[in-house]
């Protein structure tokens, strides 16, 4: 994309609402690429299925929050938006919180394998 | 509509009663339903299901409304003595344990509640009596305020509004807390005793419950299958649950136990009866077409109400539940493989779908005058015979009727060889 | 996906986007932008079910996941989330370039955005369409075509040949059946080194109406397999060389699984609700030229299994102890181990319902697919409001609030790509 | 009706009826103007329309429903047909009335003017939620004749995956109607925040206005997993994806998670507006200042914000682990208390008032009587071992009854009567108001006290043959079905001819002191001729009966038009 906005008056203004500079925009879509390749690089290294989750949600994270402040302005923006986002995640986190504690309360007593059912006394004794 | 008169005066005396019943108990929160005269239930009396009369009659006669007097209801016992059910003409007397089951539920109790039989359910009926008083304080506190002060400060001529203090902290902060107290408070006790109620005693009779679409099949630990329930009173029942199709639920009243049956999934509920006697069994999480009528024996021809369905049948002690499973299996052995058919009909619940007079209901009729015969089936015909017959029973879908729908659930792996004989040479001796 | 659109009369120098019951230009963007984060807290629950579902799974049943991921081509998935952050940065830019009404820069990086987000969509054809082909679909319709292999895929192509519909597994140790092999018949070790079995096999052809013509032609030699070649050639490089330079005789025999291959066995209620059954395992005849066989039958005479091989260390690792905790016996769920683990794992039948991943895997990435078509469809009627020049500095709106979605989109790829891709 | 206060005569002069332009109602004419309006009056309206008569369409099917049920086995239909009118009965009132109700139809109509707001934030985004909500009524209507829907409202799987009956229609109906709601609510929150005048800071808001909002976040943040759960059922069913169906690996009971995560919050999206609208009919037509504005405030918002914690007491026996049922059966009580708070500061609102038995306040006191009674029968649901008992029974349908029936549908009616004048310029006949106001409340006890002693006997949930015993009270409740039935129909009817038979509506006929009295009857189509002037909220002495149903205040006089008015409140703007 040839960048040829105007190099001199660097600080861009608008008088309705911020404007992300090219340095900004450039900066955070390679910072996003550059921790893709990480991501994925890091799964050739074995560190155990649950390290290896914890390292590929971390830089997931962290490209969100790149998203999120540059790319859609949050940083620059109304506190009320992160309000509305930030209220958002928590509603979704309560929603997965509350199904998963209930779900791996009742897990072992579902019939996965029809042929296995569970043994006594989780399943039924065997009846003569 | 011919009974109007008496059921205002039902209302009110009920209404009255709903007022009386708590306050009486409210004050002393003992269990209402205090150890009570047992009426000696003979196991031999052979009269039929109450519910056989008709309606107006059973209900005066279960219903406390009119008893007024709290706590204690004297339920008065069954009512008139209906012709035996259809089907009892088979050759040998209902066994012991049928008549048994088919004894009217005498459901005493007071104006909210059947009496409780489970040990552990005394604690929720204090629990739900204690809410009650404190409900019924708290409304007629509110509605009193309300009609109060609408009478008091109504507008009329020369009436103005006077100014008054438009908040106090004070006051909203009290019935903040106090509220919350309470919550605390019931939150704990519940929790206190649903523990009780859904913990089950390690050493317990245990019996498994398949549920499926609109019947129970209980599995006792030598083997004996039934659609009514079974159990030896003063002993822990625990129940392992699981379902065939769809979503079900068992639900004792009297047992104060409801827990949902979910498929590919055991769920469990326990239980220790305390009194020996015949109680109601329902389903109570939604099932389809006949989900009011779960395993249900007797069908009355006009109104397709149900007059017999699964019941709790609670022995006097373990030595009677005994006597129970080792008669049943004994009677499963020997009998006759029509009056097997006979008893299978029954209690499998065919009849809920299946008539043996040769007119159609959900399902075409056992009632087969060209036995022997082809017959018309989807995309050609087969020679109606014992195959026939047999693979239909294990794979509906396969040989379905023409005309009807493809709502019967496959009994394959149900049903013993034994039995399967017993239902075709039954359906085989309707043909004449 | 804003609907700040335009009515004739503006205020007096303003745009004539500015709708008339808004104070000014400010206000309506300020109430344009709060509605925008407002849809975009909705879209955040909206796939907040599936990643409950997401979770739960794999917390409850990480086997399937372990196994299932295998079919998921990191290097596709890699290439779109580039796609997706390139096209996230130049709707940003455009945003940048409609503020400063530079109405070139503002064409160039929208039809960017649509080009990239075409892009996406081409590649996610082709990973649909390998899925559907080799049958690695969801529910019902899962019977991927299985057997141990080598490195590289499982696909239909080069670890199937034998075609897959015309065989017709005929197996049972004394009296012939039609069918297969039940579980207990054969040393069904599904761990570790796939099905072992004697049989003899034999090729009859079979003409249109299904008559088989007599005098079939036996199969004699068993193909090797490479499981076990990879397993005892000590490390896995050597044993990778091992299997190809003894290139089996063609055609072939050897047991595998194949979970769909035999539906008159499945009890009705089975047939229409899942996959056959897993313990049905039959013979497999390999052409090794690819193309399909039509109008041949198998008929395979199997001895009973020999006595059952002593487990080695790695097997017997696996048997999971059921723990007793109380009186409740707990078969413990599936503890997520190695790497290496997982991929000798992965060369054996499927677990039990490993459908379920690919249920998720659809139902995710198919919602994410919709949102991305819906993305392209707005950016090209900005597209062609931006070519016909109806955006100013004071009118921006909806560009900014469609770079606001086409983040939100983006967003959840992020999260969706290491979750279904880069499982370990 | 002389009043002691004097007032100049000058104040009988003051316009009524708008007098620069023609009201929203003349000012254009044709269908067309109708359909493709973007003035949130005219869609509330059309809201409003749409709704009674999705009103009429349940309420019939409840009567037959009833009907059936009054003797034991058939009395007039078979089973099959029983499930489906307890299925449509519950998906028309629940998706069709009682969640757009207040908010869409009176919400799109009364906020904004209250607000003093010329529209809503984004006018074609509104009328494309009602043409949402007409396309999913259309759909949800359509399975009656494409085979009915027998899985309950809840469509509880693995019954849903299995039915032969248009469950694919019903469940796209509901996909649609779920946008709907979300758009509605995310206008709400745009409006609320962006489109206060000058000098109403958010204490400066009506209570209504507090309720709306309240109910808006619930609308967004709730309503989308309807969506998604609705979706996934659809493809379940015509692909087999397996996520809800137990033999691919499914688990029903994660479905009932995904269902009531969305349907809690959703009764409370039903209650809320009913409360916001009860402040305001209890405070006007008791001419008091509500007691502890903000208390009613701030548990109005933590209400909604609480609704979100408590879905699993839904699913005590359902098959829910101890642990969730603990932790969800404490968080029920929170959600208890916030109610209770509002409903002791109305009943202290009541206190020196000048209470006038109009038909409104008859729905506020009968709302505060019955919403008593609902929130009170919560309790016995919120214990655990008490609702092992109760649960599915018809306890449990007497208590969602007395919530829903008895406290929304009563304070919509009530919000009706009160604000029929301002939109339609009419009066309605007050004598037939105020007895069918009885008849409501005497239809509503009659059916549903009887059911919560069904219940607590025994009596299964939507069961269409019974015991005996329990005749005599399904006996009375349908008489009280009937009488109910009535009731709503004749206030349909009275409501639909003062159209034509009604007198004039003054500008402000009951004193309110909210903008929207300010706004001349029937309201422009920028809902005031003149920039409103915020008064102090809730203060009634300044309004004096200057005829039978007309207010005006005494500021407005010509002669007082040197002291400017106390405009209270901050001037800070959005």
């Amino acid at each position: 994309m040839a960048d040829h906005a105007d190099h001199h008056d660097d600080h861009d203004e608008n008088e309705i609402s911020h404007v992300a500079s090219v340095k900004t925009l450039v900066g955070t879509g390679g910072t996003l690429l550059f921790l893709t390749i990480l991501t994925v690089l890091a799964t050739k290294i074995d560190f155990g299925a649950n390290i290896n989750l914890a390292i590929a949600m971390v830089i997931a994270v962290t490209k969100a929050t790149l998203v999120i402040l540059f790319f859609m302005h949050l940083r620059y923006d109304r506190l009320f938006h992160t309000v509305v986002f930030v209220s958002a995640i928590c509603a979704a986190s309560l929603f997965v919180g509350f199904t998963l504690m209930d779900s791996s309360q009742y897990q072992h007593t579902n019939i996965w394998t029809p042929s296995e059912p569970p043994a006594a006394p989780i399943g039924p004794r065997p009846t003569g | 509509m011919k009974r109007v008169l008496p059921v205002l005066l039902a209302l009110f005396i009920g209404t009255s009663a709903y007022a009386q019943a708590p306050g009486g108990s409210a004050v002393a929160p003992t269990p209402a339903n205090a150890a009570e005269s047992v009426p000696k239930a003979d196991p031999t009396s052979g009269s039929n299901s109450p519910t056989m009369g008709d309606a107006g009659s059973a209900t005066t006669g279960n219903n406390q409304a009119t008893s007024g007097s709290a706590g204690t209801g004297s339920g008065s016992a069954a009512t008139s003595n209906a012709p035996a059910p259809a089907g009892a003409k088979g050759p040998q007397p209902k066994a012991w344990y049928d008549v048994l089951a088919d004894k009217p539920i005498e459901e005493q109790g007071t104006f909210w509640m059947p009496k409780a039989v489970n040990q552990a359910a005394d604690e929720s009926d204090m629990m739900f009596y204690a809410v009650l008083a404190l409900s019924i304080f708290f409304f007629v506190a509110i509605a009193v305020a309300v009609v109060y002060l609408t009478i008091k400060y109504r507008h009329r001529p020369g009436h103005k509004a006077e100014p008054s203090a438009a908040h106090n902290d004070v006051l909203e902060i009290t019935w903040t807390v106090i509220p919350t107290l309470i919550c605390v408070f019931l939150f704990w006790y519940g929790w206190h005793s649903y523990i009780r109620v859904v913990t089950p005693p390690n050493k317990a009779v245990e019996i498994d419950v398949l549920a499926q679409r609109w019947n129970w099949t209980f599995t006792h630990e030598n083997g004996v299958t039934d659609s009514d329930l079974h159990i030896p009173a003063n002993v822990p029942v625990r129940l392992v649950m699981t379902s065939k199709d769809v979503l079900h639920s068992f639900y004792a009243p009297a047992m104060r136990v409801k827990q949902d049956v979910v498929p590919r999934r055991y769920t469990y509920a326990w239980f220790n009866a305390t009194k020996p006697g015949t109680y109601r069994l329902t389903c109570a999480e939604y099932c389809g077409t006949s989900h009011a009528q779960m395993a249900c024996l007797d069908v009355d021809p006009v109104t397709d109400h149900c007059n017999r369905r699964a019941v709790v049948v609670v022995h006097k002690d373990l030595e009677e539940y005994e006597r129970y499973l080792n008669d049943k299996v004994a009677d499963q052995m020997n009998m006759a493989p029509v009056d097997l058919g006979k008893m299978l009909y029954d209690k499998k619940g065919c009849s809920s779908c299946h008539t043996v007079d040769g007119s159609a209901r959900v399902g075409p009729s056992w009632k087969q005058p060209d036995w022997g015969k082809d017959i018309q089936i989807v995309g050609g015909t087969v020679k109606m015979d014992e195959n026939y017959v047999r693979e239909s029973i294990l794979y509906p879908a396969k040989k379905a009727r023409p005309g009807f729908p493809n709502s019967m659930p496959p009994f394959e792996g149900q049903l013993k060889d034994r039995e399967l004989d017993g239902l075709i040479a039954y359906i085989k001796s309707l043909k004449q | 996906m804003s609907d700040a659109g335009h009515d004739d009369h503006g205020h007096g120098d303003q745009s004539p986007f500015i709708q008339h019951h808004y104070d000014d230009a400010q206000h309506q963007f300020d109430s344009g932008k709060f509605g925008i984060w407002i849809f975009l807290a909705q879209e955040v629950l909206f796939f907040s079910a599936l990643f409950v579902a997401y979770v739960l799974y794999r917390v409850h049943h990480g086997e399937i996941y372990s196994y299932a991921h295998k079919w998921l081509d990191v290097k596709y998935g890699a290439i779109n989330t580039a796609v997706l952050i390139f096209s996230s940065l130049t709707a940003a830019w455009a945003v940048r370039a409609a503020q400063k009404n530079q109405k070139t820069l503002l064409i160039a990086c929208l039809a960017t955005t649509i080009a990239c987000a075409c892009g996406f969509l081409c590649i996610k054809y082709i990973e649909y369409s390998h899925k559907i082909h080799e049958h690695i679909l969801f529910g019902r319709y899962f019977d991927p075509c299985v057997s141990p292999g080598g490195e590289e895929l499982l696909t239909r192509k080069n670890m199937c040949p034998g075609s897959k519909g015309s065989v017709i597994w005929d197996a049972g140790s004394d009296k012939p059946t039609e069918g297969c092999f039940e579980a207990s018949k054969l040393d069904l070790d599904t761990k570790l080194a796939g099905v072992q079995a004697d049989c003899e096999v034999q090729i009859v052809k079979v003409d249109e109406k299904g008559k088989e013509q007599p005098g079939g032609t036996p199969v004699t030699n068993q193909c090797p397999d490479e499981l076990l070649t990879i397993l005892n050639g000590s490390e896995a490089g050597t044993g990778k060389e091992l299997v190809k330079e003894a290139a089996p005789k063609f055609p072939c025999w050897r047991p595998a699984y194949q979970p769909q291959v035999c539906p008159d066995l499945t009890t009705p209620e089975q047939r229409n609700h899942g996959a056959g059954m897993k313990s049905q395992v039959g013979i497999l005849v390999e052409f090794g030229d690819h193309e399909e066989r039509e109008g041949i039958k198998i008929k395979a005479k199997c001895k009973d299994a020999s006595a059952p091989k002593p487990m080695d260390a790695l097997a017997l690792s696996h048997e999971k102890p059921t723990e007793h905790v109380g009186e409740r016996a707990i078969k413990p769920v599936h503890h997520i181990s190695t790497h290496e683990e997982h991929e000798i794992e992965s060369l054996g039948p499927p677990p039990e319902h490993t459908s379920m991943f690919l249920t998720i895997y659809f139902a995710m990435t198919g919602l994410h697919g919709v949102h991305v078509l819906v993305g392209i469809f707005v950016f090209i009627w900005l597209l062609i409001r931006a070519v016909k020049g109806q955006f100013t500095p004071d009118y921006f709106g909806p560009i900014d609030f469609a770079a606001l979605y086409w983040h939100i989109v983006d967003l959840i790829w992020i999260f969706l790509f290491p979750l279904l891709y880069l499982i370990h | 009706m002389a009043t002691t206060e004097a007032f100049p005569e000058s104040l009988k002069s003051l316009p009524q009826a708008p007098v620069t332009e023609p009201d929203f109602l003349h000012v254009s004419k044709g269908w067309k103007s109708w359909a493709f309006t973007l003035d949130h009056k005219r869609i509330g309206m059309m809201y409003l329309f749409g709704i009674l008569f999705s009103l009429l369409l349940g309420g019939s099917f409840a009567l037959l429903l009833r009907t059936e049920l009054w003797s034991p086995g058939r009395t007039i239909v078979g089973p099959d047909t029983y499930n489906q009118f307890f299925t449509l009965h519950g998906a028309v009132m629940v998706f069709l009335v009682i969640i757009p109700g207040i908010p869409a139809a009176l919400g799109n109509i009364i906020m904004p003017i209250q607000l003093g707001a010329p529209d809503v934030a984004f006018p074609r985004l509104n009328l494309a939620s009602f043409y949402l909500w007409v396309s999913g009524a259309i759909l949800l209507v359509l399975t009656i004749p494409f085979g009915g829907l027998d899985t309950g409202w809840t469509l509880y799987t693995p019954y849903s995956l299995e039915t032969h009956t248009a469950v694919m229609v019903a469940t796209m109906g509901v996909f649609l109607l779920g946008f709907s709601s979300i758009f509605t609510g995310l206008n709400f929150l745009v409006t609320i925040h962006k489109f206060r005048p000058q000098g109403m800071g958010w204490f400066q808001l009506p209570l209504n206005i507090w309720a709306i909002y309240g109910t808006a976040i619930m609308q967004v943040l709730a309503t989308p997993v309807l969506g998604i759960t609705v979706l996934l059922l659809t493809v379940e069913r015509f692909a087999h994806i397996g996520i809800f169906d137990p033999t691919m690996g499914g688990d029903p009971v994660l479905f009932q998670h995904f269902f009531w995560f969305y349907s809690h919050p959703a009764v409370y999206i039903m209650i809320i507006p009913g409360m916001g609208v009860i402040s305001e009919l209890i405070s006007t037509y008791a001419r008091k200042p509500i007691f502890g504005y903000r208390f009613v405030a701030y548990s109005s918002l933590s209400l909604a914000l609480l609704s979100f914690l408590v879905w699993g007491h839904h699913m005590f026996v359902s098959g829910q682990s101890r642990l969730a049922n603990m932790v969800f059966s404490a968080l029920t009580f929170t959600v208890g208390i916030p109610s209770a708070i509002k409903v002791f500061n109305w009943v202290a609102t009541l206190y020196k008032g000048d209470i006038r038995l109009k038909t409104g306040m008859l729905y506020g006191l009968s709302f505060l009587l019955l919403f008593t009674i609902g929130g009170l029968t919560g309790l016995f649901l919120g214990i655990l071992s008490v609702d092992v008992h109760l649960h599915d029974t018809y306890f449990v349908v007497a208590h969602f009854h007395y919530v829903m029936m008895g406290s929304t549908l009563v304070a919509f009616l009530g919000a009706l009567h009160h604000w029929w004048p301002k939109f339609t310029g009419r009066m309605y006949n007050e004598s037939l108001g105020r007895t069918c106001a009885i008849g409501v409340f005497i239809g509503f006890n009659t059916t549903f006290l009887p059911q919560f002693v069904m219940g607590a006997r025994g009596m299964p949930r939507r069961y269409w043959d019974y015991d005996p015993q329990y005749q005599i009270f399904h006996q009375i409740s349908t008489i009280g079905a009937f009488i109910l039935g009535i009731s709503l129909f004749i206030v349909v009817c009275y409501l639909m001819a003062s159209f034509w038979t009604g007198a004039k509506a003054a500008r402000n006929p009951w004193g309110g002191s909210s903008l929207e009295w300010q706004a001349p009857t029937p309201p422009t189509l920028y809902n005031f001729e003149k920039p409103p002037i915020v008064h102090e909220l809730y203060n009634y002495d300044d309004l004096v009966e200057v005829a039978p149903d007309r207010w005006e205040r005494l500021s407005d006089a010509p002669e007082y038009q040197g002291a400017v008015p106390v405009a209270s409140g901050s001037k800070e703007h959005h």
